[in-house]
């Protein structure tokens, strides 16, 4: 079979500016923390971030300006720390463009992608004014004649998805809530793995419905120790508080911010690794 | 026991929204949501031991050893037997079959509708804000919608809203001050929590509502409903939400 | 929590004549061998069958006269055994509707079931006779403007599935292909598990990646060791294929296969469990 | 090696069939569909290693101990490292990701459409067939679909269809004479098997087809093909569907 691993550098450096990423995870949880300080290091410009629950990922990646538009149900960071001061700004002066979802209405695009159909029906959106605000069109139900909204195909061009184990091929485990990483990795174009672990696939055969990620939908595998941080990562390490403080009160002030993510995003992967 | 005089305003939220749970019902809350995750643990070690909780980790009827601050946590995972989706959830709800959603807003109106999404206009907003998540397809699916803010001033509870991200089945609504029941789409007082003068109410609320000295008042919690409390919630993560 | 187990007689007793019954499994594997029987026993009529691949349930059922209609992709035993004589009898003699379907749109009748949607859109039916025969419209996406085919909202009024374990509360663990049985579950305004082994539930909690049916949507479980049979049973038993040659034999005529049915099917269920 | 005049008509379908797909192909086959899981198999094994093999098992890759009769058999779980469901497969195909599918008709017309439906009138059939499985959804999305059918006679490769089941990128079409393929939306003859005369071919097929003396040969399975068929297939599994 095909050896997919390759390092994060060649594996994010194809994603060129303007494409639209899917990220793994939910607020503070399990998001390819590695693969956004690459995307951030690299210097992407244009992107449009898929999310259902999103914080530092897309708050950092706004902050760095790699950002044109976030399509996302939330972004912020629970109660622990709060709203998204980078992403909260980038909207507020209209740099980024808030693609207000409903979480469901983001499952509701990626099925629509996954199922190679245009659109996908979803229950709900009545008394909201976001189908209004998005352009999101009802439809005639041709069988009992009733109303139902339809939310158009939302197809990334990339989903990154960090996991605890991977194999060569591509195969992936997770350790826990899937969250929408399944559908994420179903719906795009391309799919990147980062992995604390690259094991021998062979253990998967035990138990292969701890896969959640088929090897044959799968481009590139890294090997990232570590590569949730600063998210969690069950059961290998919880969020990092302590960053994640620091980051939100830098976040609140552009210089501010600009001078965190060059000491510790543009600083030595092994020094950010260590955390 | 307390004296009532100390009811603290986590306490008596997360009483009065577990008191709002009956056995048998499937009842789910969301990201950042201390409250309501303390109120189903304590509705289900109290009066209604056979709800179905549910989460965002996909988790059913975890026990969690410690409460964490984010309701996302792995945390919530511990013991559950089966494992979905978020998207199941939704489509639980989307199918009528989700008894109570926990939600929230910024800002609430009248109807209790809610505002997740922006403050001043929508495109160049004063205020963006973190977004409704599933309220906008939960509120109008899910069977009772019990929403719950810990902030009541006429900034939060307003006459109109600066954009409707949900409405839809809005049953009560639980503040610091008081309970609001929805009745023919509008919300009434219910009741005002020990010690709250109607005056005080009725100038924290941005819309019109009847409020007296007939208004009934919220059964302060009990004795066993505040051990049960500390003993769910050692670390005070219902507190969290004042911070 | 609550106490879901029950007998076989009582959990199949409810279902009225003319219910909507989805069954687990495909073509010979891990269907609801027992639970069918059980069916005939009680002498439903009127039925629905919903599956995706049926082949001894569907065509046994038929022969009982239990079924108007059966709502499926393929009714067939495949290669070992070939077509199925009682449905084929059925279903040219007029006394049974074929309301065929392609397997992909019984999901996606499932899927708007299960997502709360009058219709679910799909890729393909182009140049079939399927979808005029069927009544199966087609929508203008309002996005694109291309037509795509809406399939309606299928949602059994029961779901049968037999799984290798449950717990007292439901859940249930599927070892292997999970088939539609999930979606099955999902979609069905009521759920019955049989299971080979009644197991303590707190050691799914160990692995829930592979318990397939959380307990939540089911609302009663039958002890049924062998009750696939004479379906196969990963990894506990094969499909029985001197049974399955017997009746296949049998189904072709029908006095034959009412014999076969008093025989086999009334006997004593002591009797039919060892096979 | 077995001697030209010797070649098994399932053998001769097996490997005209595995040589049909190209290493780096996701390929997928159904129910009833042994020819085509021992061809998918023989092809991994000789000239595409890296085929996807994907079935309704839901395995990918699996490396079946014997290779079953039923084609949804547990014994095609062997080996796989996740497990998809049929839904996934046929999203696969739905998207433009599924490169070959493996499907049958019992009638087959000169545009490579199918019939699995019914013989004689829809409603009340002479012969109420199987259905049509996947194939209305397979049929227009994968890439390209091969058919395969072991009977070649007049009432199988027929000038009209008694039922449209399903219509779409038929490339191939493999049966005991020979090998269709399609070009401009028309079944062509691309190869006789050794020893099909032209009109024994052409008598045997219900629509008009140009074969004649330059007509192609399919060539015959090498000893290294043959070999290694032995080695999948060594219970004949293939010559199950010619029962």
């Amino acid at each position: 079979m095909i050896d997919k691993r390759t390092s994060l550098t060649d594996a994010i450096a194809p994603i060129p500016d303007g494409a639209r990423i899917a990220l793994g995870g939910n607020t503070l949880h399990r998001g390819p923390g590695a693969a956004v300080h690459e995307l951030v290091r690299q210097g992407k410009r244009g992107l449009e971030i898929v999310k259902t629950a999103g914080a530092y990922d897309v708050d950092l990646l706004c902050a760095a300006g790699c950002v044109a538009a976030v399509s996302a149900g939330f972004v912020g960071y629970e109660t622990p720390f709060g709203m998204a001061p980078a992403y909260r700004r980038a909207v507020e002066s209209g740099v980024v463009e808030a693609r207000e979802h409903a979480c469901a209405t983001v499952i509701a695009g990626l099925r629509a992608a996954i199922q190679g159909v245009p659109f996908m029906p979803v229950a709900g959106l009545h008394g909201s004014d976001l189908p209004a605000q998005r352009g999101f069109h009802s439809l005639r139900d041709p069988y009992s004649g009733t109303e139902v909204f339809v939310i158009p195909a939302l197809m990334p061009d990339v989903a990154i998805v960090h996991v605890q184990e991977a194999d060569r091929e591509g195969n992936g485990r997770i350790v826990g809530t899937r969250f929408e990483d399944v559908l994420m990795a179903q719906a795009a174009r391309r799919v990147i793995l980062t992995a604390e672990r690259i094991v021998d696939g062979a253990l998967f055969a035990a138990e292969p419905d701890t896969v959640a990620i088929p090897g044959f939908l799968t481009a590139a595998v890294v090997a990232a120790p570590r590569g949730a941080w600063p998210f969690s990562c069950t059961p290998d390490y919880d969020y990092d508080a302590d960053y994640l403080a620091a980051w939100v009160m830098a976040a609140r002030d552009p210089d501010a911010s600009r001078q965190f993510i060059a000491e510790r995003v543009f600083a030595p992967v092994a020094a950010v690794a260590v955390g | 026991m307390e004296s009532p005089g100390s009811i603290l305003p986590w306490d008596m939220m997360a009483v009065a929204m577990a008191r709002l749970l009956k056995s048998g019902e499937t009842v789910f809350h969301g990201v950042a949501s201390p409250l309501p995750m303390v109120a189903i643990l304590l509705a289900k070690h109290l009066h209604a031991p056979e709800l179905t909780y549910l989460n965002i980790t996909g988790a059913i009827d975890a026990a969690p050893l410690r409460l964490p601050l984010s309701t996302v946590d792995p945390a919530l995972l511990r013991g559950t037997r089966s494992l979905v989706t978020l998207a199941d959830l939704f489509d639980l709800s989307a199918r009528g079959r989700l008894d109570v959603a926990f939600l929230s807003g910024v800002q609430i109106d009248g109807e209790g509708r809610i505002n997740l999404s922006a403050i001043g206009s929508y495109e160049r907003p004063t205020v963006r804000l973190p977004g409704g998540a599933g309220s906008a397809m939960l509120m109008p699916t899910a069977r009772r919608v019990i929403l719950w803010r810990t902030r009541h001033d006429p900034r939060t509870f307003v006459d109109r809203l600066d954009f409707v991200t949900a409405s839809g089945n809005v049953d009560r609504v639980v503040t610091p001050l008081g309970v609001f029941v929805r009745i023919d789409g509008r919300l009434h007082v219910e009741s005002l929590h020990t010690g709250v003068a109607p005056e005080v109410f009725r100038e924290a609320t941005g819309f019109a509502v009847e409020v007296g000295p007939d208004t009934a008042v919220t059964p302060p919690p009990s004795a066993a409903e505040l051990a049960m409390l500390r003993a769910i919630d050692p670390d005070g993560v219902a507190r969290s939400e004042f911070a």
